[in-house]
């Protein structure tokens, strides 16, 4: 009706539905958004070039406080890269903890997920439920390796401890409450009116665009493409476990929802299986020794799905101790390049929709 | 305190009104969601069911106008020095900082070009945490030490050094 | 094994004479690659010869010929790599062409992966393949950011995660880790713990520091000038957007 | 006369009340002022230019239309507590308010003033 002026708002580094330090710079007009310009790197503290000047064991506790909502499959993704560069295998027990680690990890990623993603759009009970059930794994990781978030839980090679008397029972015992209260989130999101209307047909984003933008994980499988490293690539021992790939093609925010809220249920199935499955006693580490040495000139790439998608590491060996680039493609830097093209043409109010649905973690993407 | 403050030799009134005043702020410390990395789970689980800092009337406030206390928890790149600078000079007085893990205590594991090797650089600290990410109860820790410092503070002439800047 | 096999090593000890690789080594078994046939059909002599280490396929190419190859990967039915997972800069220093920039492509449909690796000197500029796969846009701009390597054709090449006014590429070898001290931003002790705003730190020198002081020339407490001489200014063209 | 005492007092109550609160803090808060506490907060970020811009008109409409229909249920008030002693002269009054600002709330519905376009 009338050429209203466009009006430039910035969405800051300080922000409680930001998920940490992203900013955007909005162009409105009125309440719709005609452009969005991501800027990061509010948290980006050189990880890479830190890691030029460390020796192989060293850079694992740095893939922590990279990922640091979903720590074991940081750990995991480069620990599988060295081992990979050095051709070093490991054996089956440790490949066991390493997946029932990485599940029970990714359960927690996505119960902080769907805690801070339905907090932001309104439905205040759902953080306070889903931090109690985060609480109970992270008492779990707590008793294994001794920290509640930056585990450095995994060894070039293995892993290094068993797990203590009493965990199995421990966690078997959390499978099955878990179940319960995975029910009651179902009960309480997915059928409620105000977040279907707040999730259907928000962020809209089909398979071939996703994957021009290379964006993987949730987002794509949410767009119709079964694509899965677990699945494609196997590594540690998922080849032996039985489990299937939720995918899902409604390509908007309730599918995303849907498909991460299917593979929660999914990793406890496959903690369960890996909790009988695994050899009673047997060696945990591959190679005795600290020394790392791979042969010269040599580049590796190893990649992992993590919660967010494809989790890789790029190695490259100069022949002595120290890798001479360790480049971490870490899938929340890929996947905020939707945020733009999902957020243009929507309302102001989407744009915090569509930040919990891309899941996107700041250290991770900053690095 | 305004026409009050730095008036009156330290006697009955003064103690008085500090008592009224101390308990008061103590007791509802608004902290700024300031959350930068790791150490920003760790201060949401403290926020959360169990940890739960509702009960020390620690309220989590979104804008630097309704909050007393910065918890800065995380890596302070230099990309965020500016801004994190802004934010605090933005935040009303009395107000206080909180410098939550080695991170921004003291640029912990990262000696890199891109990080603030402590926040003490930007903004002064008031009480530092040590962890990576340090516990929630380690954040309890230092939110009772801050209630212990603010029950110090008094209006009277000579002052303490806080609020005679 | 790879061409540039006589590299001088930079800074690194020299390498002790590695494990000679046996006749069967299982690391550096070939890995058969439909891909690579369709490409040396399709384009021949464009790539270089491959090379297999742990089952993985490297392909060298020429800077002249990255875009068509690039081009013929992604729409040859039988390639047919739609995911360009990671696009990663190196710095080699020492080397005539200093910079590696590689390609980790990933074929959804035939479930295969390839690495394309390009060398491209200090001053020469690449040509950007955001035509091609479009997420390509961040990572050039992160390898822009951190290595100062340039991508001709690249919608708006600005740096991403240092900020815009920062002088120097981070990920080079002759960059020290710790950076320039004066190039941080820092505060008199009197401005931290007086309440007044003034920004600047006298230490702070270079281009960051002229950006800095035009940026609160007026304001109250506007800054002096800084007493170092500026810094040798990198050609940095961080487009000014007010943040 | 008389009767309206207590209104008088009641006025000079809210007076006194805001004004003690507000003055009773301007003497007890800390006074610091400096140029950045005085600008703008936006995130943390120093803002590109005056926020005081021409909005969208948008904003405009869907005030109106809400201050229309909040008036009405204001004017509900006065009848619901009188309704016993009205009887039906007063219900048959009330329908016809009613059904004019229903028609106005069509009208507006169909033109689009609700959607946010």
């Amino acid at each position: 009706m009338f050429r209203t002026q466009e009006m430039e708002v910035n969405m800051g580094p300080q922000h409680p539905s930001t998920h940490g330090v992203l900013r955007l710079e909005l162009r409105l007009d009125g309440e719709r958004i005609v452009d969005a310009w991501p800027v990061i790197g509010y948290l980006h503290r050189g990880i890479e070039k830190l890691s030029e000047s460390k020796e192989f064991i060293k850079i694992t506790p740095y893939t922590d406080r990279m990922d640091y909502v979903c720590a074991m499959s940081g750990n995991l993704a480069y620990v599988g890269a060295v081992e990979k560069l050095c051709g070093v295998t490991v054996p089956e027990k440790a490949g066991y903890i390493r997946v029932i680690m990485v599940e029970l990890n990714r359960i927690a990623s996505h119960l902080l997920w769907l805690a801070t993603h339905a907090l932001d759009i309104g439905a205040m009970s759902i953080f306070l439920y889903a931090f109690r059930e985060r609480e109970m794994i992270l008492d779990l990781f707590e008793a294994y390796c001794g920290a509640r978030l930056t585990y450095n839980a995994f060894r070039i090679s293995g892993v290094p401890a068993d797990l203590p008397p009493g965990w199995k029972e421990e966690c078997t015992g959390f499978l099955k409450l878990y179940r319960q209260r995975h029910h009651e989130y179902e009960q309480i999101l997915s059928g409620n009116r105000m977040w279907l209307k707040r999730t259907q047909g928000v962020g809209y984003m089909d398979a071939d665009q996703c994957l021009a933008l290379s964006v993987t994980g949730p987002v794509l499988r949410a767009a119709g493409v079964a694509r899965d490293l677990r699945k494609d690539e196997p590594y540690a021992v998922y080849d032996q476990l039985d489990f299937d790939i939720p995918v899902d093609d409604g390509c908007d925010t309730y599918a995303r929802y849907l498909v991460r809220m299917a593979e929660m249920l999914q990793s406890a199935r496959m903690v369960e299986q890996c909790l009988e499955k695994m050899p009673s006693e047997g060696p945990l580490m591959g190679m005795k020794g600290r020394k790392m040495r791979p042969r010269k000139d040599e580049e590796v790439y190893f990649a992992i799905e993590g919660p967010r998608g494809e989790q890789g590491v790029y190695l490259i060996s100069d022949g002595t101790d120290l890798p001479y680039r360790c480049k971490f493609r870490n899938s929340s830097f890929a996947n905020l390049q939707a945020l733009a093209p999902m957020v243009r043409g929507g309302l102001v109010a989407d744009v915090v929709a569509v930040i919990g649905t891309l899941d996107i973690v700041l250290g991770d993407s900053d690095r | 305190m305004g026409l009050i403050e730095g008036r009156m030799h330290p006697g009955i009134v003064t103690t008085t009104v500090d008592a009224l005043f101390n308990w008061a702020r103590k007791n509802s410390l608004w902290p700024m969601t300031f959350g930068l990395a790791c150490c920003a789970i760790e201060m949401m689980a403290s926020g959360a069911s169990r940890f739960d800092f509702d009960r020390l009337g620690v309220v989590f406030r979104a804008s630097p106008r309704q909050s007393d206390v910065m918890i800065v928890s995380g890596t302070v790149c230099e990309k965020m020095a500016p801004v994190l600078k802004r934010l605090y000079d933005q935040m009303p007085e009395p107000k206080w900082v909180i410098s939550m893990g080695i991170c921004s205590t003291a640029g912990g594991p990262f000696p890199t070009y891109s990080v603030v090797q402590g926040v003490d650089h930007l903004v002064p600290v008031d009480v530092a945490v040590a962890g990576c990410p340090p516990r929630p109860e380690a954040l309890m820790h230092a939110v009772l030490r801050l209630q212990d410092k603010i029950s110090e503070m008094t209006i009277a002439r000579s002052g303490s050094p806080r609020l005679s800047a | 094994m790879p061409t540039d096999d006589t590299r001088p090593p930079a800074g690194t000890p020299p390498p002790e004479e590695a494990p000679a690789p046996k006749a069967q080594d299982p690391l550096l078994a070939v890995v058969p690659c439909p891909a690579l046939e369709r490409l040396q059909e399709g384009l021949p002599g464009r790539v270089g010869e491959p090379h297999f280490f742990a089952g993985e396929v490297t392909l060298t190419v020429a800077m002249e010929h990255l875009l068509e190859v690039c081009e013929f990967l992604r729409q040859d039915p039988a390639c047919c790599f739609e995911l360009l997972a990671d696009l990663t800069g190196t710095d080699f220093l020492g080397e005539e062409k200093r910079f590696r920039v590689v390609y980790h492509l990933a074929s959804l449909k035939h479930g295969q992966r390839l690495r394309l690796r390009t060398q491209v000197g200090e001053g020469e500029s690449l040509a950007s393949v955001t035509p091609i796969w479009p997420g390509a846009d961040w990572f050039e701009r992160e390898a822009y950011d951190l290595l100062g390597i340039r991508f001709d054709g690249h919608p708006r090449l600005v740096r991403i995660l240092m900020p815009d006014d920062w002088v120097g590429h981070p990920l080079r070898k002759d960059y020290p880790l710790p950076g320039y001290p004066e190039h941080h931003l820092r505060y008199r002790t009197a401005d931290v713990t007086r309440r007044s705003y003034v920004d600047i730190s006298w230490k702070v020198s270079g281009e960051r520091a002229a950006a800095i002081v035009k940026k609160y020339k007026g304001k109250s407490g506007a800054p002096e000038s800084a007493p170092h001489a500026p810094m040798p200014a990198d050609t940095t063209n961080g487009q000014k957007n007010g943040s | 006369m008389i009767a309206y005492l207590p209104v008088l007092l009641f006025i000079l109550a809210a007076i006194a009340f805001g004004a003690v609160n507000l003055s009773l803090s301007w003497i007890v808060r800390p006074a610091r002022y400096d140029p950045v506490k005085m600008a703008p907060y936006e995130c943390g970020i120093e803002s590109l230019h005056d926020p005081r811009q021409r909005h969208s008109v948008h904003y405009y409409l869907i005030a109106v239309l809400f201050i229309i229909f909040d008036v009405e249920t204001v004017f509900l008030f006065p009848w619901a507590v009188q309704y016993k002693i009205l009887g039906w002269f007063g219900f048959v009054e009330m329908s016809v308010f009613i059904l004019i600002l229903v028609i106005a709330y069509l009208y507006a519905w169909k033109k689009g003033a609700l959607e946010w376009v």
